[in-house]
């Protein structure tokens, strides 16, 4: 309801659009061309289809669209954008923004009720921005720092928490080439990583110097130990069929078969395991909200909220991920891109056609396995979600029995018969299943 | 029942509840009933008729409480499905486990304290009922004290009827009577700071009225 | 040992005071305070030995607002509103049995069909209240679904009741004399027609709440109240139930229109917080029974409401009446001395008696069986401090 | 629209709400779009005072699910939480734990009073044990009457805290 101002008047309404344009003109003149000039002529920039790439043909090439494809891509190649864009950050915050809108939606509609509705209500659908708004006032929040708390701890964890997420979201190849870093021990990596997380929330919730709190560290810290193990048991019988550690081989070994048809039983553990590394609600144990008020999140507020829920969502998807590469055979997939977008017209086609149909810059093949890996992932997210919705808490001896005695049997079990595969010469090394 | 009068004769004092309605006479065990409850078909309901013969089962279980206990157990009334009894305060643990045995009232669903100024008498009343009976399953046998309103002490009833303990707990803060044997005499409903007369007494006045 | 000692009186001799690690500091006490989302309006302190609990010490009063008090000083119409506050999603109940104790006291006689309409709303009511309860208590074993699907289906029943009454859950419906108002047209085939649908949607709960492996193996053997200490603390309503005791007021005795009625007590007799649990549930599913039952042997017409003089008195007098609420046996005490307002009012409620079993039942129960206990005893705080 | 144009009186009216929009969009673009995700996330604290939590709890549910104005009700710390409902009577021993709880809570924090009880003091206005009126512990942004107030009239009174956030300065 806008009020109308008590002493406007017409010279004021002048006066500030004015002042508007000066601000704009002064701002580009005196910030942003020094900068773009800076990159130019102070960075190296790389050889671009066999010409040196000087600042002035960087410019002149903006204008000409023929050569600005290759310059994207180019560019895309590159490290820093593979880390913070694709398959790095941005993508995976994307994916965990969708989880958290998708998953409160998923879960309305399960409890027979809407879920947000009014949040996004500018015809952008019914409830879409309601992660913005979240976030929005997350960061606006006062964070409150107990007094007795461990300054510093209480500051890294958050953070931590979140580089750890990310950092396992980086070893996940999406598609053939595309990974952050394509390490021959991808999967102990990972594993090495997922160690992080019961000592950052042990840390912070031993930090946050309260009692409730410092039962739910606990808590958490025996958790995930008790789930560790099922949850590299499971993935090793996946690396015996496979035969490398190497993310992105264990995904081509299955490019014929999934694994899964194969280890059902480990995959079954793998996926209880991720959900209790990712406190789901069967094993929502170190922030159970009846029993010991939410756990070592107790203590956080504002922004340090903020982040540790995007550092779970971001561990969601990373888990996911996971899951589809070793189960479910990554990225493997029928063809469904055509080679190229438009007609399979002669090179010589105009510019703006060229561009319009992508040509040197659009690859069928990462296109396609970028849409498999991500419908498989969509699909175990959603599975992840699921059982908040049928689910109670279960009691933590409860879990600590599950997890020793159950999960760890499970594990083994499918590891014999992954065993009794390769030493058939089914799969594995040679084996006359296998794709090399 | 207009005015209760009971004598106790060891000891002097006079237990008469008279309130200012004139209306009758001193009756020691009239007993005006109100509604039978007949199984068959409707409820009749009897409108202040005076039934002279109380229910035959409630006046057994009070003749053989009288008969084992003589002066000490007075009868105040009997109704169907109620019978009240009082009791002098320092024997009222003989009676009570004395009903809890022989009887089978095994609970006390609640205790009430009643403050009556103009006798300067707190009345203590504990009523009893039974899961383990059967037929005792409806009744509810009302075990009455009274101890002076100055400085109130009750013996507790907790060995006898652990149910109790919350209910005297509270009767202790909102009325003052302190129940001698009882392990917490302290604070339960009342803010921590409360520092004013317990609440229930009839000199204690809300606001405004 | 002996540095120890000599440190000891060493350090003493400069003042330090050493204290030997008692048991005291291994034990950690926890307020599981007013605010804490695992105790609504009620606080109870818990003392923890690693993840066992040692000692709990109940301390309820944060809701007390001196109902019996107030009694005194409205004559008996006036104190149906307030009265019903304490449970007001289960009011015709709290105040049925003040209606019968007055009605006691002051010899009126509630026409056939008044009884019949209060036996109805407080049967409706009782069905609103356990839903409720059972919604809170999926969300304590961090079910949400279940605290969802229960309050959805109650607003259907407070919708029925609407109707009858005008208010959402406050209806002041009860008088001393009968009903407020006689039931809509169209109310009986209403009602009919929920209950059908009600009695489908059990059948869904138990599906995904009560036959919910992961439920069972957290409320069943957790909490064990045996029979006899369950009579020796005197706990009542489906918390007595559960632990093999087949006592209800409406069968022990029958109220009102309760004799003509037909029904099974509801009781289980493994006595644990499952079937604290489900006894309430059973006791929905009877309660639609009875409700056919009461709905079809309604007489016709007729008054629903005793004529009343405008102060109704009775002669001095006193009168406990009780009546089956959703939390058990819940008497009204009423002495009157002759005046048109009450003497003295004692309200005896189920979840104030059934509070003496937490601290018993809590001892030796682990920190995640904490809200499975405390709500499956059916308390409800609000009610408890009056 | 285009009618305040031919009437010369209102053009001061028009280019008044024009340059309101323009100012408020453009002067405070960060303090506008903060304030609009504070408006449609507000986390209540998990503190219930007395009987109106019954109609709270009717309101999370599904038939009038506050979640639709993204108030989630199950959080368990109040450190995350934005907005204390007050639901009901607030006794002499709930008010200096009130006090505490809204201490507790990070900065911008609001307070919905509802129900009678918790306005005035309500039916139990005459009680010994009772705070007339929660205004005297804790400032209220918004008054909900009713005994308690239906699911709906909750909303309304969350739909005018969002107004009164909706042009409150940025703190």
């Amino acid at each position: 309801m806008a009020t109308v101002p008590g002493e406007f008047r017409f010279g004021n309404f002048l006066a500030s659009i004015i002042w508007i344009i000066l601000i704009v003109i002064v701002l580009v003149t005196l910030v942003i061309l020094p900068v773009i000039f800076i990159v130019l002529f102070y960075l190296p920039l790389p050889p671009v289809n066999g010409e040196i790439l000087t600042p002035y043909l960087f410019l002149s090439e903006v204008v000409d669209p023929t050569r600005t494809l290759p310059i994207i891509k180019f560019l895309i190649h590159t490290t820093p954008f593979k880390v913070i864009v694709f398959p790095g950050f941005v993508f995976a915050a994307i994916i965990a923004a969708a989880t958290i809108f998708v998953e409160r939606k998923f879960l309305a509609k399960m409890q027979l009720r809407v879920g947000p509705l009014y949040a996004g209500v500018w015809g952008v659908g019914e409830g879409i921005l309601q992660l913005a708004a979240d976030g929005l006032k997350v960061i606006s929040k006062e964070i409150l720092i107990p007094s007795g708390a461990d300054r510093p701890i209480f500051w890294a964890a958050p953070i931590a928490f979140v580089a750890t997420a990310a950092a396992v979201t980086a070893l996940i190849p999406v598609a053939p080439g595309w990974v952050v870093s394509n390490t021959n021990v991808g999967l102990i990596a990972v594993f090495a990583i997922l160690g992080f997380f019961p000592l950052i929330a042990l840390l912070f919730s031993w930090a946050s110097n309260s009692k409730y709190p410092f039962i739910g560290g606990l808590r958490a810290l025996h958790q995930m130990i008790a789930f560790e193990i099922p949850f590299i048991l499971s993935a090793l019988s996946v690396v015996i069929l496979a035969g490398s550690l190497n993310l992105t081989e264990i995904a081509l070994a299955q490019h014929h078969i999934w694994f899964i048809l194969f280890l059902p039983i480990s995959a079954f553990v793998f996926f209880i395991s991720s959900l209790a590394e990712l406190e789901r609600v069967p094993f929502d144990l170190p922030e159970a909200e009846s029993e010991i008020v939410a756990g070592w999140l107790t203590e956080t507020s504002g922004m340090i909220y903020g982040l540790i829920q995007l550092g779970s969502y971001l561990k969601v998807y990373a888990l996911a991920a996971l899951f589809v590469i070793l189960f479910l055979g990554g990225w493997s997939g029928p063809l469904l891109f055509p080679p190229q977008l438009g007609p399979p017209s002669i090179n010589t086609a105009p510019t703006i056609e060229k561009m319009l149909t992508l040509q040197g810059f659009y690859n069928h093949l990462t296109v396609n396995a970028t849409f498999w890996f991500l419908l498989k992932t969509v699909v175990i997210i959603m599975l992840m979600i699921l059982p908040r919705g049928i689910n109670p808490r279960i009691r933590i001896d409860i879990l600590l029995h599950t997890g020793w005695y159950k999960l760890i049997v499970l594990a083994f079990v499918n590891m014999f018969v992954a065993l009794a595969l390769v030493y058939a010469g089914v799969l594995g090394p040679g084996g006359s299943l296998s794709v090399h | 029942m207009s005015s209760q009068a009971y004598q106790n004769n060891n000891s002097n004092t006079h237990y008469i509840i008279n309130f200012e309605h004139k209306r009758n006479t001193t009756e020691i065990s009239s007993t005006p009933t109100v509604r039978t409850i007949s199984s068959s078909g409707s409820s009749t309901t009897t409108l202040r008729t005076k039934v002279s013969e109380p229910p035959a089962f409630e006046k057994g279980i009070a003749n053989e409480i009288s008969a084992n206990f003589g002066q000490m157990v007075q009868v105040i009334f009997i109704k169907p499905l109620r019978i009240k009894i009082a009791v002098e305060p320092h024997n009222i643990v003989k009676v009570a486990s004395f009903l809890r045995d022989k009887f089978g009232y095994d609970h006390a669903e609640s205790v009430a304290g009643t403050d009556y100024p103009k006798e300067n008498q707190i009345e203590v009343i504990y009523h009893l009922g039974s899961y383990t009976r059967d037929d005792l399953a409806g009744h509810v046998l009302s075990l009455a004290t009274r101890t002076n309103r100055d400085d109130a002490r009750l013996p507790t009833l907790i060995n006898v009827y652990k149910s109790a303990e919350y209910h005297e707990r509270e009767t202790f803060e909102m009325l003052g009577v302190y129940f001698e044997g009882h392990p917490r005499n302290e604070r339960f409903l009342l803010p921590e700071d409360w520092a004013d007369i317990p609440p229930l007494r009839k000199e204690f006045r809300i606001k405004g009225r | 040992m002996a540095d120890l000692e000599e440190r000891i009186n060493e350090s003493q001799k400069l003042g330090m005071q050493i204290i030997k690690e008692s048991d005291d500091d291994r034990l950690m006490t926890l307020s599981v305070g007013p605010q804490h989302p695992g105790s609504g309006h009620f606080r109870f302190v818990v003392k923890v030995d690693g993840d066992y609990i040692v000692h709990c010490d109940p301390d309820p009063g944060y809701v007390h607002r001196g109902e019996e008090k107030m009694t005194e000083y409205r004559n008996f119409i006036q104190n149906i509103p307030h009265l019903e506050r304490p449970v007001i999603h289960d009011s015709t109940n709290i105040t049925y049995s003040y209606s019968l104790a007055v009605e006691e006291l002051t010899g009126i006689e509630v026409p056939r069909r008044g009884q019949f309409i209060r036996a109805i709303a407080s049967e409706i009511n009782r069905e609103i209240y356990t839903l409720y309860w059972l919604a809170i208590y999926g969300i304590f074993l961090g079910h949400s679904t279940m605290f969802m699907w229960p309050t959805g289906d109650r607003e259907l029943f407070i919708d029925l009741l609407e109707a009858l009454s005008g208010a959402r859950v406050t209806h002041a419906f009860n008088i001393p004399g009968g009903v407020r108002n006689d039931i809509p047209n169209g109310f009986k085939d209403r009602c009919l027609r929920q209950i059908g649908y009600f009695e489908k949607r059990l059948k869904e709960y138990e599906d995904i709440f009560y036959n919910n492996p992961l439920v069972r193996q957290r409320t069943e053997g957790v909490g064990i109240l045996t029979k006899e200490d369950a009579i020796r603390l005197g706990v009542t309503g489906s918390v007595l139930r559960a632990s093999g005791v087949p006592y209800d007021i409406r069968k022990a005795e029958p109220y009102d229109v309760y004799n003509e009625i037909d029904f099974k007590v509801q009781y289980m007799k493994t006595a644990d917080s499952f079937a604290r649990a489900y006894v309430p549930f059973l006791d929905m599913r009877e309660s639609c029974h009875i409700l056919r039952q009461l709905l079809d042997k309604m007489p016709e017409s007729g008054e629903v409401r005793a004529k009343l003089q405008s102060n109704p008195r009775g002669p001095p007098g006193e009168a406990y009446r009780r009546v089956e609420s959703g939390r058990g046996a819940l008497g009204y005490y009423i002495i009157s001395d002759g005046s048109p307002k009450p003497y003295r009012v004692k309200i005896s409620v189920g979840s104030f008696r059934n509070m003496l079993a937490l601290p018993h039942l809590l001892v030796g129960a682990k920190m995640g069986d904490m809200p499975v206990i405390y709500w499956a005893l059916n308390y409800w705080p609000v009610e408890a401090d009056r | 629209m285009f009618k305040d144009l031919i009437n010369p009186t209102h053009f001061n009216v028009l280019v008044g709400k024009l340059g309101d929009t323009l100012i408020k969009a453009l002067d405070k673009p960060l303090g506008y779009a903060i304030n609009w995700g504070r408006i449609w996330s507000l986390w209540p604290v998990h503190l219930e005072t007395a009987c109106c939590s019954v109609e709270f709890g009717a309101a999370s549910g599904p038939r009038y699910d506050v979640e639709r104005f993204g108030i989630i009700e199950a959080f368990g710390s109040l450190r995350q939480c934005d907005l204390i409902v007050v639901q009901g009577t607030v006794t002499r021993k709930m008010a200096p734990r009130l006090r505490m709880v809204y201490d507790q809570m990070p900065d911008p924090k609001y307070v919905i009073a509802m129900g009678a009880c918790a306005i005035t003091g309500g039916l139990y206005v005459d009680s010994y044990n009772v705070l007339p009126g929660v205004d005297g512990i804790i400032p209220v942004d918004v008054y909900v009457p009713g005994c308690p107030p239906r699911p709906e009239t909750l909303i309304q009174g969350t739909m005018l805290l969002q107004e009164k956030i909706k042009v409150s300065k940025i703190r």
